[in-house]
């Protein structure tokens, strides 16, 4: 699983592997908050494979996972 | 004319290219946004604007679509940079062509607002002060929701 | 850069020069008005407009006086033909330059609104179906009438 | 006394030398309009010397006169 951190949170530590209980989004958050808790806050949206996602989602080996900050495009 | 791209762009060119397109036009509004030299009184010596690739252009090309679903547009034009800019340089450039100003103002308005909060950027401007990282204002977010309604 | 003239103009160049001047902008909204080929249906081979010379570029200077005064503006500009047009021909050039983005797109809103309701000119299309005189539109009034408040 | 018609008014006929008693811009209007009476339509207005004219004003013979219809720049 490949775990990637944009804008701000950019500056965090890169993520080890990912331990075999977590197998979906909120797991996942809630593993990487532990050493990380920016990423337990609201404002932090997730995409899988490029797609945004709303709620929870299953995870597996192959996913891209994205932790996104609030945006300021334009 | 949707592009994400590190490569400067003259936002002049941009628009000559679209409105020589733009066949039976009436009214074209376009935007530029560009680096300011300064913000909050500090001077601004850089801004860098970190993007998700394929998330950027995917949400790009859904906002082009939702603005030419919901407006009378003959065509519309989104083109944003990323990667290290200086001031003065163009960040974003929309520009919509329609057979009436209204739809053509309302549809740059629109995609501005949705770019500031939809769009996957990040923006960190290197200044006198450090290094900040931006965020979409209230401002921005309460212009979104201006969007919410139904289409008028 | 205010100016009426009977000569045509090419709105991209206008802008290119509008933004080497605007030194210091985050945000330039422009907008062009373009003759129509078609109108209700009838072809349109060309647009006549008459105006009041001088009383021209003293409303027009008053409309770009009043957008600098209502809204935080580092510079505007106003360029509009006069006489002859054929159709894709640009009538009207409008841009404003400003630190943020809501004052350029009002600003531009604003002069076209007062454009369209308070210029001294009249528009004579040469349609398949005859000449017709046109006068400003009901919706033009009502977006007029939207700036009678005080500015927010 | 020079006296323009702009717009669709152009069409009318030219004003001939204006009668001495026509002394201010209300006067005037009437006084054109009775061959030419879309000139008394509320809609049409005046300016003098280059300055809009609300309610009357008076008229000297150096004055130019111009009847405008409803405007429609942009």
């Amino acid at each position: 699983m490949r775990i990637l951190f944009f804008g701000r949170l950019g500056d965090l530590a890169p993520a080890g592997p990912v331990p075999p209980g977590v197998r979906d989004t909120g797991a996942l958050r809630a593993w990487l908050g532990r050493d990380r808790p920016e990423l337990l806050d609201a404002s932090i949206r997730i995409a899988v494979n490029d797609e945004m996602v709303l709620g929870n989602r299953a995870l597996d080996e192959g996913d891209e996972v994205a932790f996104l900050p609030p945006m300021s495009g334009g | 004319m949707i592009a994400v791209q590190a490569e400067p762009f003259e936002a002049a060119v941009l628009l000559a290219d679209f409105s020589a397109r733009a066949a039976g036009a009436g009214a074209i509004a376009s935007f530029i946004g560009l680096v300011r030299g300064e913000n909050d009184g500090a001077l601004v010596s850089g801004l860098e604007l970190d993007h998700h690739p394929r998330l950027t252009e995917r949400t790009i090309e859904a906002i082009a679509a939702d603005a030419a679903a919901r407006f009378d547009l003959i065509d519309v034009a989104i083109v944003h940079r990323h990667g290290a800019l200086a001031p003065g340089e163009a960040i974003v450039f929309v520009a919509a062509a329609a057979p009436h100003r209204r739809a053509a103002f309302d549809a740059v308005d629109y995609v501005m607002d949705r770019l500031k909060t939809e769009a996957p950027f990040w923006k960190r401007e290197q200044r006198s002060d450090g290094a900040h990282w931006l965020e979409a204002r209230d401002s921005d977010h309460a212009d979104r929701r201006r969007w919410e309604a139904e289409p008028r």
